[in-house]
């Protein structure tokens, strides 16, 4: 089992043929996921690594049965992307942009809550359920399937937990990246409810970050959930005031710190990684421990 | 992008919420001319990204244009908290009878805006919240209707003021979401909104935040960005498209992905170094955007040793290696480079630097450990 | 039973101190509904007609337990007042006032829509179960409880429809008015869902009128639906292009015509009464056929 | 309300919608310095609230400022479907390549606002819909955030247009919709929206129907009803706040509430007479309402009796009985009157009105069928 995508996704990349679409999907195709269309606007008609452009997302999903959609799209344009795609009634978009402005994900993010879709970023690395299907930029040759899952804020720092996690012989049941704004479309908290429901899922790696407060949301979560979970938050040295490098991790006024966020994850008796490593020794102790 | 109280001023000026007759000034001279324009005693506020200005004696009352010039004089170029006067403001001196706080801002944790009013204005609103919270009205905002006028009737009921004060703070209330809302704001606030003597509202001070991500929609903003400090590093490195914060370490860091790079810092704290910056290449940077970043970490007087940890998905580990071989050849390095390289293509960026010399850690712990022994204090 | 309302059913009167408010709060108290509170801005802290008057809703549904709310708010600040209701948590809105804005409508109907909650109006009567509770403006003299529910775009003709009713004997679970304006919280469909649920209701009364096609949207549903259903339709012989009285009641170009929506309701095997009268002796008729 | 084709020409040309250069005019000296003016061949166009005025003879082309003037002096004053033209619009003539629909709206089945982007334009909307639905490209908009780009390009999209063209139609959708939410419409057309020989898209027509709810917010409408030709007696009946339509029958009716007055004229129809107008007196009519509201229906020449049907809720029998009785003293009433009178206070308002020896009907049906005979055309 996986969270969210598996075999029978069948993927648009909107911003197709551009630099970085036309890339990321060249990847997926090569590792076999279903990529199935594309859309960027005047370009309807043309064919990319083979796939089909189309002009609008409707159209594309009507031609294809596209189920979800990935999307390379430039800041400017990004929310009127997504919220295209939601339009059109596509239950999962995937916001790999970067720079989205803040405003506009509030109206994107309210919109795809009142349709009742999954809407991942923006500026995040997508997600992955290894061997079963990709949506997202990750270099799927750093993951394998097994019990673990994970969701993360962060992208690098994702790879190499996998990386370590792979080494160590955990393999994944699914990947998430909710990305690093300060508005994403999709928390912890609902990912880790999806794991919790997922029956392959045995354990969780949840990385998180300064600022906002969507560690410790889940934090009060977990109090009462016997999803076994062990979290690792980034920036504990980070001065306040200073955004570092993703939108969403600065520490404003007394909100967001690590030290917050540590201590709600030990008050919910999870376990807070001092190190990458030390992330992954936990997460193969609490599944040698597990029935 | 925070503006300076000015600025922000300014912005207020716009959308109609009072602020006190003013102007800023560069040097002591203009702020003479002004004071004098004004004709009457005048408050003279050095503009600086800083809280606590009045602690730091750089704001303070003149009674005539001389004694403002004097202020002045003192005031520009004085450092607060680090950062360096260059400009005053210098307005009519006003009579306060009370306080309030007004502020516009992102709730992140439920994804909308909020809008808050706090009966006791000119503190920290966060000591509010702690020490007096049933001093705060906290109002969330509809994520695509925004502010509604039961919401402005929500804020201004609990203030004691009496009707025509609320008419009045309905109006700064409506004017600061306008301002928030059309100019892509992550912060408004007016604090203290100075209830005068003789019962008018003015916006005493300003504090306003743009998402710099919204600078498409904005291009006037540029010109204000203009007069905003900033450290000259992080002007380059933006300039560049590269992710830098300047700390006080000494211990210079490049790294790919700001989550990584966070956790960078963290472990070169752990075994007893500190970091001199935060930077993030971003994803799939190339070797000529390595070698600038390269550069840029040099640049850092304080930098007495680099760490460079790459864990390359998208970004390619022989792109990296060739960047940091090119800094070789252009940059005059005098201090210990510690590289950590794993991921996409790690054998060839691997190669590439064993061929100079260079031996690439193993894990990034590893790689803390060896660049503090490099750096630490009474090394050569 | 009855639908939306019953004796439980609290009612909060924004607009309260208005003449409006004032005279239909006082039908209801004296007709021993549960009217709690009453919320005009500016005058909270004020006593009206024995009820507790506050500045806001959330204020009135804290102090009282309200849970359904009344709108006699003049239509400029309509709009305002029903947000304001449904933000509170209101899970039953009905504005009784004319001259909403339309654009206003689209606006509040839709986020009504997003919280699930039920808004009945604007330009209503409101909605009675004889007997047990009244959120609305009719005369519940004429009323009395029985098994036929009455749903209409109309006030006056209703209380025609409801006078023959209780005068042949046909009491009714509950009388529901939604409105005579274009954009509407509640349409035809909706209640008509609600009535097929109601165990009491045997049959039920729809009173149309010319303009828009919630008829139409009705009677396909009806046509797989086993509810006993008349159907009457005001503005038979109405010139296009006329809006006769209702906002709502025009016919535009071909659109909204009395002839499709008779046709629509014949074509779903739903009789369409020629008069009041006749819709009366067909309701009776259904009921005594009815098992 | 309706606007004039010169008045939603100017509101267009207010959110930069290109339209012909021209001016209204109404006098035929006028038509003529507008035309000399122009110093091109123009159109003279009757402004009135009908369709096929070309057919009607009220468009007429003109080389030069004479003919203008003739043309005007032939329109102004003529009757299109029983509308007097006050107002002609004198435009320059323009040589159009290819005619397009463009319109927002309410799309009353979802409770949202739709844009229609039709192909084939200058012809009816709904005959384009039923016999070449694939011309027309409907969008429906998102109740809260309106037109999104995405919107814009999928209208553009299927027009054949070329890029230059697409970016331009975009602009003008972009306008159109700025007006329609802005402006509290129901109904914003361009119909034809003119491709013109040289490339360039302008509005050949405009067709705005304003809400009239919205008023409130757009005082400057009053100024633009001024213009619009209103029925004198549905004039008055607004101004008395009475919802009046006058139609072409000799039953005056006067009954509350929309449904009821609705299904009284469907009742007098079924029983062989027609209705000279429809007018609700609202919920909760005083008597001196009543008095004006039977003046009103007395004042249409084409009355031959009067049928008056209350179904009383809010409003109180006695007091409709005694705006009936007021009537009849003040007014000169030559015309029968019927009475049905039900609901509440009915016996104290039927008592009231067998005082002075008028008898109730006891049903609507009956009510409609005694005034029917002594209406119908031959009786005295």
């Amino acid at each position: 089992m996986s969270i969210l995508i598996d075999s029978s996704t069948r993927v648009l990349v909107q911003g197709l043929t551009g630099k970085e679409g036309r890339f990321h999907a060249q990847q997926m195709i090569e590792s076999g996921i279903r990529v199935v269309a594309g859309v960027t606007p005047g370009r309807g008609g043309q064919q990319v690594l083979g796939l089909p452009v189309f002009d609008s997302v409707p159209e594309a999903v009507q031609a294809t049965g596209a189920n979800a959609s990935l999307l390379f799209v430039p800041p400017a344009a990004a929310a009127d992307a997504c919220l295209e795609a939601l339009e059109a009634g596509l239950p999962l978009v995937v916001c790999i942009t970067e720079g989205v402005p803040v405003h506009d994900m509030v109206k994107v993010r309210a919109e795809s809550l009142r349709r009742g879709a999954r809407l991942l970023g923006p500026n995040c690395p997508g997600l992955i359920s290894p061997g079963k299907c990709k949506l997202g930029i990750m270099p799927a040759g750093i993951f394998s399937s097994g019990p673990v899952g994970v969701v993360s804020r962060s992208g690098t720092l994702t790879y190499q937990v996998v990386d370590e996690l792979t080494r160590a012989g955990l393999g994944q049941t699914t990947c998430v990246g909710i990305g690093g704004d300060p508005v994403l479309g999709t928390g912890f908290l609902e990912i880790l409810q999806l794991f919790e429901q997922d029956q392959e899922t045995r354990a969780v790696a949840l990385i998180g970050e300064i600022g906002g407060t969507a560690e410790e949301d889940a934090a009060r979560w977990l109090q009462q959930s016997g999803l076994p979970v062990v979290a690792f938050i980034a920036g504990q040295t980070a001065p306040p005031g200073k955004r570092m490098g993703h939108a969403g991790a600065i520490v404003s006024g007394s909100g967001g710190t690590a030290r917050a966020k540590v201590e709600a994850f030990r008050e919910a008796g999870v376990h807070v990684a001092e190190t990458t490593t030390e992330m992954v020794q936990e997460l193969k102790a609490l599944l040698d421990r597990a029935p | 992008m925070n503006l300076h109280e000015f600025q922000g001023k300014r912005l207020f000026q716009g959308v109609g919420i009072p602020i006190p007759r003013g102007q800023v000034a560069d040097s002591p001279d203009q702020a003479r001319a002004t004071a004098s324009d004004l004709d009457v005693p005048v408050v003279v506020k050095a503009q600086v990204h800083a809280g606590g200005r009045g602690k730091a004696g750089g704001v303070l009352k003149a009674a005539n244009p001389e004694e403002a010039a004097r202020h002045a004089s003192r005031i520009l170029g004085m450092e607060i908290k680090g950062l360096k006067v260059r400009n005053v403001l210098v307005e009519e001196a006003i009579t306060i009878d009370r306080e309030l706080y007004l502020g516009f801002t992102l709730d992140r944790s439920i994804g909308t805006h909020a809008a808050m009013l706090s009966s006791v204005g000119g503190v920290n609103i966060e000591e509010v919240a702690t020490r007096n919270p049933e001093a705060i009205m906290k109002v969330h905002l509809h994520p695509h209707l925004g502010l509604q006028d039961h919401h402005v009737r929500r804020l201004v009921h609990g203030t004691g003021l009496d009707l025509a004060q609320k008419v009045a703070l309905g109006q700064v209330i409506r004017g600061l979401w306008h301002l928030y809302s059309e100019s892509d704001c992550s912060l408004a606030e007016i604090n203290p909104l100075a209830v005068l003597h003789d019962g008018r509202l003015v916006a005493a001070d300003s504090k306003i935040d743009l998402d710099d991500n919204a600078l498409f929609r904005h291009p006037e903003w540029l010109e204000l960005r203009e007069v905003a400090e900033e450290d000259p590093l992080e002007r380059r490195a933006r300039e560049l498209g590269l992710s830098y914060v300047r700390l006080d370490g000494e211990v210079g860091i490049l790294g790919n992905g700001a989550g990584l790079v966070m956790t960078t810092l963290d472990v070169v704290q752990r075994v007893g170094g500190r970091a001199a910056n935060f930077l993030d290449v971003g994803g799939g940077a190339g070797s000529a955007l390595v070698r600038e970043a390269m550069r840029l970490v040099l640049d850092d007087p304080n930098v007495r040793g680099v760490l460079v940890n790459i864990f390359g998905g998208i970004t390619r580990c022989d792109e990296v290696a060739r960047g940091i071989l090119a800094g070789l050849d252009d940059l005059d390095i005098q201090v210990p480079l510690v590289i950590r390289l794993s991921g996409t293509n790690q054998e060839e960026g691997r190669r590439l630097l064993s061929e100079r010399g260079l031996q690439t850690a193993d894990s990034m712990t590893e790689a803390a450990a060896r660049i503090v022994a490099l750096t630490r204090p009474g090394t050569p």
